[in-house]
């Protein structure tokens, strides 16, 4: 069974749609990486299936409360420990392992370690590993190895392989190959055509 | 709800200042208002309970900008939309958050400014009663605001600009019950008046808070 | 020329500031239309 | 053809070209003649030549509070129904109304001079103008704030929305705080007494004259936020291609 279905969907940023007209689904146990040029819409299409911002037009069919979303920002408090900003979104998501997450990214000698302390790339391990926190069964993470070191990428490559072979899925944007049997998406061809459009996005394509 | 009431207030605690600096900038406002309009009983008795609401306002109002402006920065806010809790009970716990760091130090200590500023001690439980009413309404149409002006660069003078304007029927029947109470009136109209802005804001702001959130974060 | 009375002063000062401010709504609405227009006539001879 | 063809940009420019200089040529000759009338009309017994103010006073009033519920009505168009022309002439509409509220409360406060004896009485009324124009300049400043313009007309929105409910209740709360000096009704100059023809039939024609100018006004200031979308858009597409 798809634990997410898109039909096509198409996805604005700045009131212009960026790309349309995109189907895909992805099974539990499965991953589909997102690639594409800088400033196709990887980032916004991430967002709509997320549920940050409404789709243009089109059709995204998940189980509520499915998603799990890690961006740039890890959403970290510097004034609280590792195992406190962990212990956060573990009582808001409804429970899961802390422990488990902690070793999944290596950071339990960290535990007690207020966040600001943390380095660039060990701010980023807390943020992914507040995603096995979350035990949401869909992952969407846009460019999540940013700033991690090659050990760190392969340990969190593991981790997304766990996830799936506990029956999670996981959408990606990201341009270094992490190893994962998964399929891959190009959004190149799928960039919006500057056509009137019946229904338009915003402001800027009202307008023109 | 209750994880995130504590994780604010936690922050607000360990980052310094939470507690203490509204407080500290309404005992200055205090202090200055008789340099002002000089030390007289007569003149300052009349508008004690004009200064103390006044005060009470501005000293929430200088830690409005920080109910979402951090989480905005630091990406938690798109966790949170994306998590179980619906938007608009996140907004009116740190709503409520901001109440407990703001507005409750504010009302312990102002009867005690209200001595300072010679406001009879006949009235001081009519200040204890609209402050209790009134601040948390403060809150949430603060919260309000900083839902709005959440990641605009000038948001600070434009949050003041859009909530002071929201605050003129609170602070007319709070400083009205004041005033009876140490007149002796009738408290019971300006009374009710507040506790129903408070009850209508509450129960309605978190919802036009948490839609002005919803656009500033697509 | 009518005659005004005692409140000469009050009558026309509204009157002249009331007028002056509509005449700066009104020049500054056209002023800011021929301008867009002309802004925008630029940008499509050009595209 | 249903009405909400006209929110549509191209229809919009179209209609409004069309039936503008119609719109402007009724503004001038009610407006004018209104105010002329009204200046040549005799003294009242009591109030003697400051009656004359009525004639900016009271259209000026009307307008402010009527350009504010017509920003909400837009407002709600674009929030419930997304029409981008409706979002813009709620932007086009708030400084016309800023500008109406400023006179109302001029003219207000000259008016009450004489009588008063002071420039400013905090009348319950001239007070809830006063906040009525807080509003305005706090929903002018979020439009100048937001740089997105569907973000901004979405804010925009629900601050209209908001602040609709917060202008009344203040109206309500300042009138508790200070029952007021002001007369009665707009129409009457003695409270109880209707207000002479002398005096009616000129203020008729300020008012229709006020309310043809607003609506000159408005045409002609969605037109320029049209254009000035369009040219965002054309250079938006540029950026992206």
């Amino acid at each position: 069974m798809s634990l997410l279905a898109v039909h096509d969907l198409a996805v604005a940023r700045g009131g212009l749609r960026t790309v349309e007209g995109v189907s895909f689904t992805i099974d539990a146990g499965q991953a589909l990486i997102l690639r594409g040029p800088n400033g196709i819409g990887k980032t916004t299409l991430l967002r709509t299936v997320a549920g940050l911002q409404p789709a243009v037009t089109g059709r995204i069919e998940m189980p509520e409360d499915a998603v799990a979303y890690a961006a740039h920002a890890d959403g970290l408090k510097g004034a609280l420990t590792v195992s406190e900003n962990l212990g956060f979104w573990e009582k808001v998501f409804g429970g899961g392992d802390i422990d488990r997450a902690l070793s999944a990214m290596d950071l339990t000698p960290l535990a007690d370690r207020p966040a600001a302390a943390l380095s660039a790339g060990q701010k980023r391990r807390l943020g992914l590993a507040r995603l096995v926190v979350s035990r949401r069964p869909l992952w969407i993470l846009d460019e999540p190895t940013v700033s991690l070191d090659a050990a760190s990428v392969l340990r969190f490559a593991d981790m997304v392989r766990e996830h799936l072979a506990q029956g999670g899925a996981a959408l990606i944007a990201t341009h270094i190959d992490l190893g994962l049997d998964a399929q891959v998406l190009d959004l190149t061809p799928f960039r919006a055509k500057p056509a009137p459009a019946t229904r338009p996005a915003g402001f800027n394509e009202a307008f023109a | 709800m209750i994880a995130l009431l504590r994780r604010d207030l936690a922050l607000a605690v360990r980052a310094g200042g939470g507690f203490g600096l509204g407080v500290a900038f309404f005992l200055i406002l205090c202090a200055l208002v008789p340099f002002g309009v000089g030390p007289d009983t007569a003149a300052l008795q009349p508008i004690a309970a004009g200064i103390l609401w006044l005060g009470a306002l501005l000293a929430c109002l200088l830690s409005l900008d920080r109910i979402f402006a951090l989480d905005h920065e630091d990406g938690s806010l798109d966790l949170l939309a994306t998590s179980p809790l619906p938007l608009e009970g996140a907004v009116a716990v740190k709503a409520m958050a901001h109440w407990i760091t703001t507005g409750l130090p504010l009302i312990v200590v102002a009867p005690l400014f209200g001595i300072l500023l010679h406001l009879p001690p006949a009235a001081i439980p009519a200040l204890l009663g609209s402050l209790l009413l009134g601040t948390p309404a403060l809150s949430m149409l603060g919260a309000f605001g900083a839902a709005v002006t959440v990641g605009l660069r000038r948001g600070g003078l434009l949050l003041s600009l859009l909530v002071l304007p929201l605050y003129i029927p609170t602070l007319i029947f709070g400083t009205e019950m004041i005033r009876r109470g140490q007149e002796g009136g009738d408290m019971g109209p300006p009374l009710l008046f507040l506790a129903g802005i408070t009850a209508g804001v509450l129960a309605v702001i978190p919802f036009a808070a948490a839609a002005a959130l919803r656009v500033n974060l697509r | 020329m009518i005659e005004l009375g005692k409140y000469a002063g009050a009558v026309i000062g509204a009157y002249g500031l009331s007028l002056a401010l509509l005449g700066g709504l009104i020049w500054q609405t056209l002023a800011a239309n021929a301008r867009a227009r002309r802004d925008l006539e630029r940008q499509e001879r050009r595209g | 053809m249903s009405i909400w063809e006209y929110a549509n940009p191209v229809k919009f420019m179209r209609t409004s070209g069309a039936i503008l200089p119609w719109v402007v040529a009724g503004a001038a000759v009610c407006t004018l003649t209104g105010l002329v009338w009204g200046f040549l009309t005799p003294d009242d017994f009591r109030q003697g030549s400051t009656v004359k103010i009525v004639f900016l006073h009271v259209p000026a009033a009307m307008m402010a509070i009527n350009i504010w519920v017509m920003m909400l009505v837009a407002s709600l168009i674009w929030l419930i129904r997304r029409h981008h022309v409706s979002a813009l002439a709620a932007k086009a509409a708030a400084p016309i109304g800023a500008v109406m509220t400023l006179i109302g409360l001029i003219t207000g406060a000259v008016w009450g001079q004489p009588m008063w004896g002071t420039w400013w009485e905090w009348d319950p009324r001239l007070t809830s103008f006063l906040i009525l124009f807080l509003f305005y300049i706090g929903y002018i400043a979020l439009w100048s704030a937001v740089e997105d313009p569907d973000s901004a007309a979405d804010l925009t929105g629900v601050l209209c929305l908001v602040g609709s409910v917060f202008a009344l209740l203040s109206r309500y709360a300042v009138f508790f705080w200070n029952q007021g000096l002001h007369q009665g009704a707009s129409l009457s100059v003695q409270p109880g007494e209707r207000m002479s023809a002398v005096y009616r039939y000129p203020l008729y024609l300020t008012m229709l004259g006020f309310g043809l100018l607003f609506l000159a006004l408005l045409l002609i200031r969605t037109r320029t936020e049209i254009r000035r979308r369009r040219l965002a858009a054309l250079q938006a597409r540029e950026m992206r291609a």
